[in-house]
């Protein structure tokens, strides 16, 4: 049983974990009352920027290339959101579409049509002592990558920050009424600002550990339509901290299935596999009933 | 560079490429723009470059190829022929190419690449060096090359360890590097040793998990791609692709070409198995009976599977 | 960079070709897909999901073309595969609607899961029931003769199915501004709440046939590519045109007449994009960085002008 | 025109001063040089018909929005609001006319909107406990805003603006949306808050109000200050001249202010005689209840077994706080809700006014003519005739006297009293049964208020529609309704005329189900 079961569970960490800090910086973001439907592009941009920083100075020079990547794109879907009151899913369909076309560009113009070799510097995963030794919770929770771990420590300040901080309740307050906070004197748009750019940071570092804690490398369009099920994500996890990150590990757990029937060798077209994810969310939305309490702002998609 | 300026003498010999995805997946798309580049170097000849999605996308292209007056038009992939043959009629002067599929008229060809010998070839290597008796494919989509090699992978491996288990999974594109290195992790886990990769970009993926994992090995594809991780791989199925390109311009310009389909297979040298030269040595029988099955190849001898 | 946007608007409207077989001809599906999605948007409905529905009817229409036939005449084949593809596009949308009546799941998340799924059954058809017959390509056979949609200029690839767009785009301008249906339609969307109290109109019945409706335009879209342009089914018969249709929609503020405007805008994006490469040696990646700079660039031209209608998306029931 | 304040007591301190402010809204000019000083320890009352600018005024002292010309100095100092986190530091807080409250969030986490650092809910909520006994303003500081009543609401916003320490505290007509009760409390409190040294400047429509406990009255038409005074330096009459804008408008006579408690448009003594007149209802009833009860979503009970008959002709008033009943007794004699047991009769002609009219009974977007249109849009069939529509609109502005360019601008230019005269118009039209009205006056001006309820009151038609009509306003029941019943807990009662026809205490009775006022806030939470 541990042959499938660990495998399994640590697939369904190691997947879950950039999808969970897009889909996080998409709550924050979306929280403000504003979709930022160009996720893919700021993740794919993360993964480029990731990998040219991881070049010039290693694994944390990346990380923070990564983010600074995401911080650019998210930092131009907010001036057109923001400042040029631009409709915010047609700027998220443009971001998505240069942030593809952009990174091929840079990634061609950087390294040829060679591409970069797989010897990027990358982080491995760290055994922590003493948990890791824990029967089965040890080698799937904590023998992990640090990115990983990070987001132990983050999903809970993340939700404390939320709830508990002055500047979390004016983010929330915007998200369901911007004139409401208004009144209260809360600067809407500095919140905003400031909301959109750390979603792009989260999507940058979502694009940083696809490359610097999994596959080593840059692929274009590696993203993979990552940005989109962020967004899913959100949604199941209805907008909240940890039931994002449990959602996120939802739909870790729904690849990793996925990648394990596929190698358990079960004869069935593999389409089957690839969609079981997808209608895995479905059964459990319809299953948890009840609509979703979105921000309400959200509902008009002008910033 | 010479790519940016297309069509600039009139007179020379024009060649248009048409992939079905991006040249920096360091396989399939890779080799066919080496080619382009290779005609353009050794041929002189003027080039031109598309990446395309969709049959609409496919047909048009050649359409406008063929009245800007192209030599020759490669559409790199068996999802071009429908395409060639519905635009072929319509431009005589114009040499439409696929890689893959069937040709159709004079001006209508294919290239056909006995994928399935090297795969074989690759498929005995592996099962003398798996040590569970599991090995694995992992493939982007399921296509007909892919699944060719794959089966043929297969039957090679049986020839040498008639026991031997396939684990198969597809990622469902071609790009997803991350999907590519976890289904390779799950494979691993069901303790496949020696795994064959199909998936173009995200194929770096199963040489990235191949590498970190301890004891395994790795097959490339269309592509040398011994250099990606030389101290985990075995050897690639090469498809010369460049080299095919070259040979296919060169009877273009002689006007020499012999449609409907251009086979080019173990005796052309056009594909080859390519062991990694720092690759341990097979058994000593093993690279015997190789040699010999090659040899059979060479000789076109014998059929691996389907003929095609 | 001059010289790359010469060669876009030579692509797209330098020559007759160009117009009639290029741009045109990929305006025909974003004409009926942002129809359906500026639809569904105006009844309050955010349905992202017309990739999956185009999907769906692109897959309907060649099962039902193959299975009735070369013998069928095209008078019969024609609107057959129309209907049957807009039929199965809206049941795809109905799969949405159905979460969401009878379990409360947000339509913009079931329907891009819908288009995942839908993406895979492509994936399984082409290599399943409706493989070729010597089942070596992940391709159907293609369509027999009748069911192959007519081109409307000799030598060009435009098709029936961009003027089933246009009319389609009409009949929709003249249903929502001079009919009674096309009226409540507007009313749910403006204000669900007025619509009830004040019209006594059936909001839920309304949304509920609108995204039918909206599902059904995504299907047939599909039955017009396979039938006026691919002949077969293709595992990649989409580049994504369900996305760009949401743009398409967004980009003509939800209204049908705009819908023409934007989606020949998109149209010409597009067929640019191919010449850029083509003509002017620009990397295909280099071609979505300049398609995204033209479309921030006309957003930033036209601030505040989209947002119209979308004002109260799904405002009713998610409070 | 002198608009010198008279009688002012110099050693008053000016609290908020106001000095020549223009707001221009593109090509509106909202104000034009308004004025205003309100001084510590003082009720401002701040009058004016609808679009005078009264809100516009307080929200520049408020830094909502940033006047393009005029200075505002607080306590004497000269100030410049960037926002209104500016003004609330200056200790100025805003009841805004349309609350500023977060529907999803607690009563806890709206006050502490705006704060600085961690946000620790139960020390905000100790704060809260703690202003709401020493102002006597009771509210729950975990209950969700969007489960409260209406009056509910507003404590919490003024407790909002207390718990940030506001001495200034603007109101933007507060008590419009409160039963006569809660509105006398509030003015209770706020007299009391102006007393212990806090200074409030007080929007509000009713004469009554200023009157009574104003100390100084502000008067403004079309952007400008017409009138600013001591309350004991202006008459009732005077003050209405510069409203409207009749008269002189010097309105600055000293004089006494001892009768002005009653309305000026309306006395209750002449419509008692009116009241009498349909008092023996011989036809058949056109809407009836029988025994309808009505449970909520949330299982509240709201309607308990309510036996009913509603005769043409008649105008029955409904009284009751929210959460008592009215609101869903209109909505089932309106059709618009299906009682939970119990039969109702109606007939189809039945026009429905209800309360929230840009939320539900019109589509601001929509030209007239499509509002209009909306009347008849679950039943339309086939092709919409505009041009027909389009004519039924122009006549029906010319008949109900709507003020408007013309049948296609959209609902949203019209102001409220139009707006709310096109509903009743349009509600009318098919209203041959019955008419159902829901607090048709809120936040409309004397004038306007006037008409709508004349409207009401000469309805014609033969037979003569019934009316139901429901005001949170006493008084404007008393001045239309031919009949009375009240709603209690969920029951509905007749409520005898008393002899005195200016006596109100048999209907606050039955309103609050005793004499006892201890009820009303338990009731109010739904
Ligand atoms: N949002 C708006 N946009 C444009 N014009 C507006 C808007 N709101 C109000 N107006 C116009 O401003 C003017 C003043 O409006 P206001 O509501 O004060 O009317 P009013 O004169 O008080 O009428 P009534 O007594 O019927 O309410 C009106 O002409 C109205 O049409
Ligand atoms: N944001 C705005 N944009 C345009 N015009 C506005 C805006 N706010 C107010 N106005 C206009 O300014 C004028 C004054 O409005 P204001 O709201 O101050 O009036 P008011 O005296 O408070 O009226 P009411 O009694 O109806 O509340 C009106 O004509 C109104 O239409
Ligand atoms: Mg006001
Ligand atoms: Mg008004």
């Amino acid at each position: 049983m541990d042959a499938l079961l660990i495998p399994f569970l640590d697939a369904t960490i190691r997947t879950a974990t950039p999808l969970a800090y897009a889909a996080l910086g998409e709550v924050v973001t979306e929280r403000s009352g504003v979709i930022n439907i160009g996720l893919e592009g700021i993740i794919i941009a993360g993964c480029l920027g990731g990998l040219i920083a991881a070049g010039a100075g290693g694994p944390t020079v990346g990380f923070l290339g990564g983010a600074l990547a995401g911080l650019l794109m998210a930092a131009l879907f907010a001036l057109f959101v923001l400042r040029l009151k631009a409709d915010a899913i047609i700027t998220g369909t443009a971001l998505t579409l240069l942030g593809l076309g952009l990174t091929g560009t840079v990634y061609r113009g950087v390294f040829g049509l060679e591409g970069a070799a797989l010897g990027t510097p990358s982080i491995a995963p760290i055994a922590l002592p003493g948990l890791s030794s824990l029967p089965l919770v040890g080698p799937v929770f904590f023998t992990q990558t640090v990115m990983t771990y990070l987001l132990y420590l983050l999903v809970p300040l993340l939700a404390w920050w939320l709830a508990r901080t002055h500047t979390g309740l004016a983010l929330r307050a915007i998200g369901e009424s911007r004139t409401a906070a208004h009144a209260a004197g809360i600067a809407v748009d500095r919140i905003r600002w400031g909301a959109i750019l750390f979603g792009g940071v989260m999507g940058g570092l979502c694009g940083a550990t696809l490359v610097l804690g999994q596959v080593g490398t840059f692929t274009e369009g590696m993203s993979a339509g990552r940005g989109f099920i962020a967004i899913a994500i959100v949604v199941l996890g209805r907008w909240r901290v940890v039931g994002t990150a449990l959602a996120a590990l939802l739909f870790g757990g729904a690849f990793a299935l996925q990648y394990l029937l596929q190698a358990v060798g079960w004869a069935l077209p593999y389409q089957l596999f690839l969609a079981l994810p997808y209608l895995l969310t479905l059964v459990m939305l319809a299953a948890l009933r009840g609509r979703a309490e979105a921000p309400a702002e959200l509902a008009s998609h002008e910033g | 560079s010479g790519e940016k300026r297309p069509n600039a003498d009139a007179s020379a010999f024009r060649v248009a490429l048409l992939t079905p995805g991006p040249i920096s997946d360091q396989a399939w798309n890779a080799t066919a723009y080496q080619g382009l580049e290779r005609m353009r170097d050794s041929l002189g000849a003027s080039i031109s470059h598309i990446q395309t999605k969709t049959p609409a996308e496919f047909e048009e292209n050649f359409r406008q190829y063929g009245a800007k007056g192209f030599d020759l038009v490669i559409g790199h992939g068996f999802e071009f022929q429908d395409a060639a043959r519905r635009v072929g009629p319509q431009f005589p002067q114009t040499l439409f190419a696929t890689t893959g599929g069937e040709g159709a008229g004079p001006n209508v060809v294919a290239l056909s690449f006995a994928f399935d010998e090297p795969s074989y070839l690759a498929g005995m290597a592996a099962a003398a060096m798996t040590r569970t008796g599991v090995i694995g494919v992992i493939g982007g989509t399921e296509l007909p090359p892919v699944k060719l090699g794959f089966e043929a992978f297969l039957a090679g491996a049986r020839l040498v360890r008639p026991d031997i288990r396939l684990l198969t999974a597809y990622i469902g594109n071609w790009d997803d590097a991350s999907a590519g290195k976890e289904q390779t992790l799950a494979q691993l886990s069901q303790k496949a040793d020696v795994i064959y990769q199909n998936a173009d970009a995200a194929g770096l993926g199963v040489f990235q998990a191949v590498r970190q994992a301890k004891g395994a090995w790795v097959i490339g594809s269309n592509a040398d791609q011994n250099g990606l991780a030389p101290e985990v791989t075995l050897g690639s199925v090469l498809v010369d692709v460049p080299h095919a390109f070259l040979l296919l311009a060169r009877q273009r310009q002689a006007n020499t070409v012999q449609g409907p389909t251009l086979r080019f297979a173990t005796a052309s040298e056009v594909v080859r198995w390519v062991p990694n030269p720092t690759a341990p040595p097979l058994p000593e029988q093993v690279r015997a009976k190789m040699d010999s099955v090659r040899a059979e190849f060479a000789a076109g001898a014998r059929p691996v599977l389907t003929p095609r | 960079m001059t010289e790359a946007l010469l060669a876009l608007w030579d692509g797209a409207f330098g020559s007759s070709y160009a117009i009639w077989s290029a741009t045109l001809v990929r305006s025909a599906p974003l004409l009926l897909l942002g129809l359906g999605v500026a639809l569904a948007f105006r009844a309050g409905v955010l349905n992202i999901g017309a990739e999956g529905q185009f999907l769906m009817g692109a897959i309907s229409a060649t099962a039902i073309a193959q299975s009735m036939g070369g013998t069928v005449p095209s008078i019969v084949m024609i609107p057959v595969m129309a209907l049957v593809g807009a039929l199965a596009g809206a049941s795809w949308a109905g799969i949405a609607a159905w979460l969401r009546q009878r379990f409360g799941v947000l339509e913009v998340i079931s329907t891009i899961m819908l288009n995942f799924i839908a993406l895979a059954s492509i994936s399984w058809m082409v290599r399943g029931p409706l493989q070729e017959p010597t089942r070596i390509y992940p391709q159907s056979a293609e369509i027999p003769g009748p069911a192959q949609w007519p081109f409307l200029i000799p030598g060009q690839r435009l098709h029936l199915g961009f003027v089933i767009g246009l009319l389609a785009c009409g009949i929709a301008w003249v249903v929502l501004t001079r009919t009674a249906i096309g009226f409540r339609i507007r009313a749910v969307g403006a204000s669900p709440s007025a619509a009830t109290s004040a019209g006594g109109i059936a909001v839920a019945g309304t949304v509920l046939r609108v995204f039918l409706v909206s599902g059904a335009c995504a299907g047939l879209a599909g039955a017009a590519e396979v039938g006026g342009v691919t002949w077969a089914l293709y595992e990649g018969i989409s580049p994504g045109y369900g996305y760009t249709a949401i743009a398409v929609a967004l980009l003509a503020r939800l209204h049908p007449g705009w819908i023409i405007v934007s989606a020949i805008f998109f149209g010409a994006l597009e067929a640019g994009a191919s010449a850029m490469q083509r003509d002017a040696g620009i990397p295909s990646v280099v071609v979505q960085v300049i398609v995204a700079l033209v479309i921030l660039g006309v957003l930033a031209g036209s601030q505040r002008r989209v947002i119209a209608g979308a004002a109260t998306l799904g405002a009713e029931g998610r409070r | 025109m002198s608009t010198e304040p008279v009688g002012v007591d110099p050693r008053d301190q000016e609290a908020l001063a106001l000095e020549g402010i223009t707001v221009r809204f593109g090509s509106v000019t909202a104000l034009e040089g308004a004025h205003c000083t309100i001084r510590r320890g003082t009720v401002h009352a701040i009058l004016g018909e609808n679009g005078a600018g009264k809100s516009t005024l307080m929200r520049a002292a408020f830094g909502w929005l940033t006047p393009d010309a005029g200075t505002i100095r607080v306590h004497g100092a000269p100030v410049r609001f960037q926002s209104s986190a500016d003004a609330i530091a200056q200790g100025i807080g805003m009841v805004h006319q349309h609350f500023m409250l977060i529907p999803a969030m607690t009563v806890t986490e709206n006050i502490a909107l705006g704060g600085q650092g961690r946000f620790d809910a139960s020390t905000t909520a100790a704060r809260i406990a703690e202003v709401a006994r020493k102002t006597g303003l009771p509210v729950d500081p975990t209950a969700r805003v969007r489960d409260l009543a209406i009056s509910a609401q507003q404590r919490v916003e003024i407790i909002k603006a207390l718990v940030r320490e506001a001495q200034i505290l603007i109101l933007d007509e507060p008590t419009a949306v409160l039963t006569p009760d809660q509105a006398t409390e509030l003015l209770r409190w706020v007299r009391s808050f102006a007393d212990a040294g806090g200074t409030v400047a007080l929007i509000t429509h009713k004469l009554r109000e200023a009157f009574t406990v104003a100390d100084y009255i502000t008067v403004l038409r079309q952007g400008r200050t017409v009138v600013s005074a001591a309350r004991l330096a202006l008459s009732e009459s005077h003050v209405i001249e510069a409203l409207t804008g009749t008269g002189t408008g010097t309105g600055v006579t000293p004089a006494s202010v001892e009768a002005s408690t009653v309305g000026p448009t309306i006395r209750i003594a002449d419509l008692a005689t009116e009241r009498r007149m349909v008092d023996h209802i011989a036809d058949a009833p056109v809407l009836r209840l029988d025994g309808v009860s009505y449970v909520d979503a949330r299982g509240v009970t709201r309607l308990r077994a309510v036996d009913l008959a509603i005769h043409p002709g008649e105008i029955l008033g409904v009284i009751g706080v929210e959460g008592s009943g009215p609101r869903e007794l209109l909505r089932i004699l309106a059709g618009r809700l299906a009682p939970t047991s119990g039969r109702v009769t109606r007939p189809d002609a039945v026009g429905f006014v209800p309360e929230d009219r840009l939320h539900d009974a019109v589509i601001p977007t929509f030209s007239l003519t499509e509002n209009l249109a909306l009347a008849e849009g679950g039943h339309a069939r086939g092709w919409m005739d505009w041009s027909r529509w389009w004519g039924v609109t122009r006549d029906l502005l010319a008949t109900a006297d709507v003020r408007a360019v013309g049948p296609d601008i959209p609902m949203a230019t019209l102001s409220g009293g139009n707006q709310q005269r096109f509903v009743m118009a349009r509600e009318r039209r098919r209203a041959t049964a019955a008419l159902i009205v829901e607090n048709p006056t809120r936040g409309l001006d004397l004038n306007a208020s006037a008409r709508i309820l004349a409207d009401l009151r000469t309805f014609g038609g033969n037979p003569r529609p019934a009316v139901v009509f429901h005001s949170t306003d006493l008084d404007e029941v008393l001045s239309v309704a031919t009949r009375v019943v009240v709603c209690f807990d969920g029951h509905v009662a007749e409520v005898q005329s008393p002899l005195d026809p200016n006596d109100r205490t048999p209907y606050t009775r039955a309103m609050t189900g005793s004499d006892g006022a201890g009820d009303v806030i338990s009731a109010e939470r739904r």
